[in-house]
């Protein structure tokens, strides 16, 4: 396994150099995963991207380089610590910082000669394509996906040139991946939508979310989705009932600041059952807090944001794989139960590419409007039902009228004031979990069963949890194991409440301050977290880190 | 005339208050016009202008105060075939739901937005609407409103709309024939409707739009926007009703890629086919 | 103890009716409590007061009736089943419903006689006040409160015809309540906000908060308050922030709906470190609910609203006593911890007027802004400190310049990136917490100290509460007492585990569906409830029903 | 020309972004017009111009994307001493920030408000703002953009501003100007300044504008509205640049009551003696 750095300002083209990198070692066989740190900033400032590569699965990021990529010196600076002593810093000549392990190119001067200072990042490309020991095959269909058709020819020098020069240092090694996909969760939300049928997506730009909007206005001319950019969130969310209710299945995402200016409207989805997927890629708040960069610390407030009380399902995505089938699932749960459906993700997640086997778009299935509607009896939109689900028509599809009202209603949708109504119709819409209830899927159980110490954690840390409980098990004296949650709310409690019983100590591990979801798990079955590993510096948490703070303190 | 097709039910307004007459026409416009009633949607927010949908045979949808036109535009665009109507209040129009009106114009969706103008929150018993007049006393302007009234006509004009009206609940005959208009009219068409609120505007009453309006008749140039824009700024001792403005632009359905194909979009099924070619692009 | 119900159609002068009633009988010497239920809308449908009075204190309403004032046959056929066998309707000759105890007078012809059809409501006044054995001292005050000067004249004769032809049914008794107040909550939170200093008030109109906003706007011009109609709810809690930066103590208040606009820059206030009060006078949800109605059910969302983690304070008032001072500490403790903090009322407190002891405005001392800056060193507006309170100096009243940011800051207040700074920055100011937790106020204990069930509730059911444990306790078989929080988040622990400890059964009442608090104390004591009383029909619960239910079924 | 009091930090801008200009042009008309910089308050919300707060010796307020305006006429309202600027995106102002603009406009605060319209979202990357020209082609906007770009002089204009203002970061000198006429006006002050962004706005670049801009010069009447918008919708082949209209109005201050009484609010007190009164009133 190795892992790359690439480091520099803003406007350095770090992103695709490492997109087109990551590629051809993934296109080579390898298992590849690439997270991305960077900046607020359009231009200067420091930015980087980390590419982890094997034969094996990767799952979590590493803080130990085997190579460094630095486009500016402020790259050697910061990282070189992090460096083993056997590694390499690639630079170009011009950079002034010295290490025994630099190796100084003259890129710039190279992608001058070629008449386009902006490919020096390609050249890189080429020069650790070679010291991988890889060879060029393929490079025109990979230089194709990122660079535009005028640039292709100049690009393919570049690569080649790199090559020409570079030495070759490492052996390659054979994976089986060559055949997945590399994608990152943004983009696999992206799809998913669209596998589930979506047909309509507003949304306003906002970091780390506005990846899905751009990878929904590519495709959406060729797929038949409407992708429009609202003039603000509280639109986008309207715009998604609106649609969702004239019958176009509906999607709105944000990050945490456009959430909360959605939370009226999703209780519009509640009190109105208009089925709705809303997807809050968290970054760090409070407010604009950090705008690029990650935390988990959205849970309790997208579960019981808005004002009253109405049932919702919330789904932390965990992989990209996650990405694609929760996605999926979240389209049909909101469909079946007519309810709004969250998606959390995070910048971690959303940005990072992974290795995952090619998606399957038939496994889930996603509901059909409930049309239990007979014809026979009057047309109720809200009707009284054993499973609080009553018949949805579309609009205009039959001769049926679809009232809605965010008033509390009767049957028919319209206003009423009656406290037996009233009362009728709450129990009627919070009958409806107990049916997604017996849906709810299972943490993901990881580590050994005869362990003393139970790690807990949901969404994104999946992959460093799991690989902390191999570092943990390897060298620790305790057996460590991990429970990750997806589904998140309602909380699925039957492993947890197993696994809980046998473990001497319980860790929740979150990127947040307080520790959201060990309280999540206090409401909702007693069980108390002994220790808390936490972190809300925006930088996801790292296998090692976790490893480390378990075995150094027992924890915060 | 006959309101059988869009049926009345008992409403929750106070006797004599100008919104029965926009009903009654709105009624009257649609039948007019063969529409059924399962082809016609009447979206609103919250208020008391914003009970249309309830007393209307069609299909209602009451959202949140301020924000019925995001919700309505999206209906047209997911189904093209229904004729999206919103009939809402000045504060859900104008106060809480400003940005998405001037934006919404922008769009050029083909929907019909019809403003109850009582120049009054109603509702909530009596508080300044943007587009109260100065010295209204109320509850909270209890120095009178000192704030400059919004002129819808005139700020519709001014964010491009291609269709701007102005009516009174006085003069039906030409609020349905505006209705009919706007409805026909290939985009976003505002008509702003004066209506007496006689519970809590005092000032504003049947009387005195009344003593004011004046029917825009075939001398005036509806096709001219600096005249328009002018014509638009008289609201005092005389106010112009009729059509303001009228341009012919293209809708959003019009240049939007995915909806000018012609299926209607909830029709449209995702290609098992893309789906693959979709998934390959990231091998 | 007596209990009147005055109903009719909305436009009848209902309102003005009790209002006048309760003054007189306030003023004799009663306490008086008048519980409002109306309906959403201007005209028609069905509204009544209730009025009850006698001369000891009187928490809670009751649904016992022993007269009706019927304007209306609808208000007869709804509530003579309350009514006591030897209770009284009074009608006007107009109505057709029958019943022996229906006292028919012809107010509406006597009205129109005097020459104003709307006086009738002032002629059933006379008429109840010489049932009561009340005198009509003082009624061209009481009137001149109520009524326009030209209309004073007619009223008063009003008053005096309807008092010349009844006559007296019951004995006046003496009470010692004639100089208190008789207030509702809302005026009680205007008061207790200009009490405390306030400065800025915006707000968009909405029910059941709009009486706040229009209390403060008739007195903004003698107490030097600038009160502002926002265009909406985000401009509304924008403005008080950004005044309250600019040192004028502020305020916005709204209910769910609005609240769910304000959750983005709620996080402001927390990030930015601006104190800001905000009110929420609960209704029932979701989104448009029952707009005029009551319910407890915000109170898990305004303790999570907004992306990310600050602290705040949310404390619920529970009477009218505490709607002015606890409004006053929360200014204070807005002021000196710099933070938001949420009162959380409901329509039903807010409209109830009640008889209570004249507020004393110098009971709680408000802070002043934090200036621990000495001058010496450089001004840093988020300097890091023991206690995580910063200086705050105003804008232009020094030469220091103050900076802030939604960003994640320094101590400057210029936005960093700093993984460092950042951490030190979330635990500064999560440290303030520490100090407010240290300030809370125990919840009310209600009750004998052996008791072995105990209710839980907070909030507006304080007084039902209350009156429940004394019903129970006077032909229970246990013994009853309850805790009633008024402090809820974060939730003051020390008293309610002492208690839930001696408890047998632990009971929590509550006007919502989910047992929020239930929940809320689940998560920060891993106290169980055993039991639930729930109610979410929008009507507020009484002591009555409360005992009926814990005595019937244990509970739902 | 010294911007020394008001001193220059380092920024996060693209080299040869607009901002730039307008950041020099604004120390340079604080310095001329000898403000302080305590006196002085810079709020934004957030995107590449509403950094410019940070990058200034005042009081700064950064506060929520599109939620300049409240808090910053709430802090005028609040210190009537400050002098209130508010620099800031298109996007921030018109998009997420539209409703606060119209209603702001119509409170008529005495501030200046600097829209920095690059016509494009830039902090974001590069998405359509409601100021993007027909065509605009972006991550977002595929097939290029094709809602009607909005036009801030002449919505201001309706909805009753009294200083419209439009500039051009490539005419220091007129920039410098129109923001001292903007801070000295007595009232909401607009300028909305054409301001390339290198990065992600490649139609309307530098060039662009300066082959289209043009001063108005002393023959224009700034005062006569009608033709003031027909001025302002002005936007296209020629673009004019300068002070659009111009008409004296009463401030928010002079109006309200409570302001009007000469002592800033912030450094009233509530007089006991009221409160008493008040509590009586109540018994
Ligand atoms: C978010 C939100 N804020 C406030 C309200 C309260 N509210 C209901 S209707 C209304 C104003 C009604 O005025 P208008 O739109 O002019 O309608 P009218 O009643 O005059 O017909 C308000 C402020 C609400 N329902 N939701
Ligand atoms: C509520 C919210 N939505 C979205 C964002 C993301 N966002 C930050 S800046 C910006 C747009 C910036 O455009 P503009 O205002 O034109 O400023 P510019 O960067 O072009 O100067 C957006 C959408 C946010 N910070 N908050
Ligand atoms: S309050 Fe006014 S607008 Fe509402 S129904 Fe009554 S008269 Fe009509
Ligand atoms: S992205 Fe555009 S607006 Fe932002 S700093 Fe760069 S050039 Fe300026
Ligand atoms: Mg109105
Ligand atoms: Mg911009």
């Amino acid at each position: 396994m190795y892992n790359l750095l690439i480091g520099g300002a803003a406007g350095q083209g770090i992103e695709t150099t490492a997109a087109i990198l990551e590629k051809f070692l993934k296109r080579s066989g390898y298992h590849v995963l690439t997270i991305r740190d960077f900046m607020s900033r359009v231009r200067g400032g420091h930015n980087f991207s980390l590419i982890r590569f094997g034969t094996e699965p990767i799952r979590s990021h590493s803080d130990r380089l085997d190579g460094i990529i630095a486009l500016d010196d402020e790259t050697v600076h910061e990282h070189r610590d992090q460096l083993n002593e056997t590694g390499f810093i690639l630079g170009d000549s011009k950079l002034s910082a010295t290490d025994d392990r630099l190796i100084k190119v003259d890129m710039a001067g190279m992608a001058k000669e070629l008449g386009n200072p902006r490919v020096s990042g390609i050249i890189a490309v080429g020069i650790l394509l070679k010291m991988f020991g890889e060879t060029l095959d393929g490079a025109e269909d990979v230089l194709g996906t990122f660079v535009k058709q005028q640039y292709l020819q100049i690009n393919q020098k570049a690569l080649e040139q790199g090559y020409a020069i570079a030495e070759k240092r490492y052996e390659h090694l054979d994976g089986k991946y060559s055949g997945w996909m590399l994608i990152s969760g943004n983009h696999a939300v992206a799809l998913g939508a669209v596998a589930a049928g979506l047909r309509f997506y507003s949304a306003y730009p906002m970091s780390p979310s506005t990846s899905i909007l751009e990878t929904l206005a590519a495709l959406g001319d060729e797929a038949g989705v409407v992708v429009e950019q609202a003039e603000d969130e509280i639109a986008a969310i309207n715009m998604a009932i609106g649609a969702s209710y004239a019958g176009a299945r509906a999607m709105t995402g944000t990050s945490g600041g456009g959430f909360s200016l959605m939370v009226e409207a999703l209780g519009l989805s509640g009190m109105a059952e208009i089925p709705l997927v809303v997807i809050d890629v968290q970054r760090p708040g409070p407010v604009t807090g950090l705008p690029t960069r990650t935390e988990q610390s959205d849970l309790r407030f997208v579960i019981s944001a808005s004002q009253g009380e109405f049932p919702r399902m919330v789904i932390a995505l965990r992989n990209q794989e996650d990405a694609f089938y929760q996605t999926m699932r979240a389209f049909h749960l909101a469909e079946a139960y007519q309810i709004p459906v969250i998606l959390l993700s995070d910048q971690y997640l959303g940005d990072a590419t992974a290795t995952v086997e090619p998606f399957d778009p038939t496994r889930i299935r996603v509901a059909d409007p409930a049309s239990s509607y007979d014809g026979e009896d009057e047309y109720l939109r809200y009707r009284y039902s054993e499973d609080g689900i009553s018949p949805r028509l579309i609009p205009g599809k039959t001769k049926h009228l679809v009232a809605i009202d965010s008033d509390e209603h009767d049957e028919r949708g319209w206003i009423t004031e009656s406290a037996e109504v009233r009362t009728k119709m709450v129990d009627k819409r919070m009958k409806k979990i107990e049916g997604f209830r017996r849906e709810l899927l299972e943490p993901d159980m990881i580590g050994p069963e005869d362990f003393d110490t139970l790690l807990l954690g949901w969404g994104s840390t999946w992959g460093p949890i799991a690989e902390a409980v191999r570092l943990l098990n390897q060298k620790g004296q305790g057996r460590y194991a991990a429970l990750v949650f997806g589904d998140v709310y309602p909380l699925p409690q039957k492993l947890l409440k197993e696994k809980a019983a046998q473990a001497k100590r319980l860790i929740n591990v979150e990127q947040n301050a307080t520790g959201q979801l060990a309280g999540l798990i206090r409401e909702e079955t007693g069980i108390v977290c002994t220790d808390s590993v936490l972190k809300y510096d925006g930088r996801q948490i790292s296998a090692e880190e976790i490893a480390a703070r378990i075995r150094k303190e027992g924890a915060k | 005339m006959s309101t059988e097709t869009f049926c009345t039910y008992e409403t929750a307004w106070c006797p004599g208050c100008g919104n029965f007459m926009i009903l009654e026409c709105l009624k009257t416009a649609l039948e007019q016009m063969g529409k059924e009633p399962s082809e016609v949607l009447v979206a609103a927010g919250i208020g008391q202008a914003a009970k249309t949908p309830q007393y209307i045979n069609a299909n209602a949808f009451c959202g949140l105060h301020g924000r019925a036109l995001p919700a309505a535009v999206a209906a047209k665009m997911a189904n093209e075939k229904l004729t999206v109507i919103v009939n809402t209040g000045d504060g859900d129009s104008y106060g809480e739901g400003g940005n998405h009106f001037i934006h919404n114009i922008r769009r050029n969706i083909d929907i019909a937005h019809f403003v109850h103008d009582n120049q009054i929150y109603g509702l909530t018993k009596g508080q300044a609407s943007p587009t109260s007049v100065i010295g209204l006393v109320t509850g909270v302007q209890t120095d009178g409103n000192f704030n400059e009234p919004l002129n819808p006509a005139l700020v519709a004009i001014a964010c491009g709309a291609g269709f701007v009206a102005r009516g009174f609940t006085g003069h039906k005959e030409q609020l349905i024939s505006l209705m009919k208009q706007a409805i026909a009219y290939q985009g976003y068409a505002l008509v702003d409707i004066l209506q007496p609120c006689v519970s809590f505007n005092k000032t504003n009453t049947f009387a005195w739009y009344n003593a004011r309006v004046y029917e825009l008749d075939e001398s005036y140039d509806r096709q001219n926007k600096a005249a328009a824009m002018q014509k638009a700024l008289e609201f005092g001792d005389k106010i112009p009703i009729g059509v303001l403005y009228h341009e012919e632009k293209s809708t959003y359905h019009q240049k939007s890629e995915v909806l000018k194909q012609g299926v209607p979009l909830l029709d449209r099924k995702t290609d098992p086919a893309l789906m693959k070619r979709l998934i390959a692009s990231y091998i």
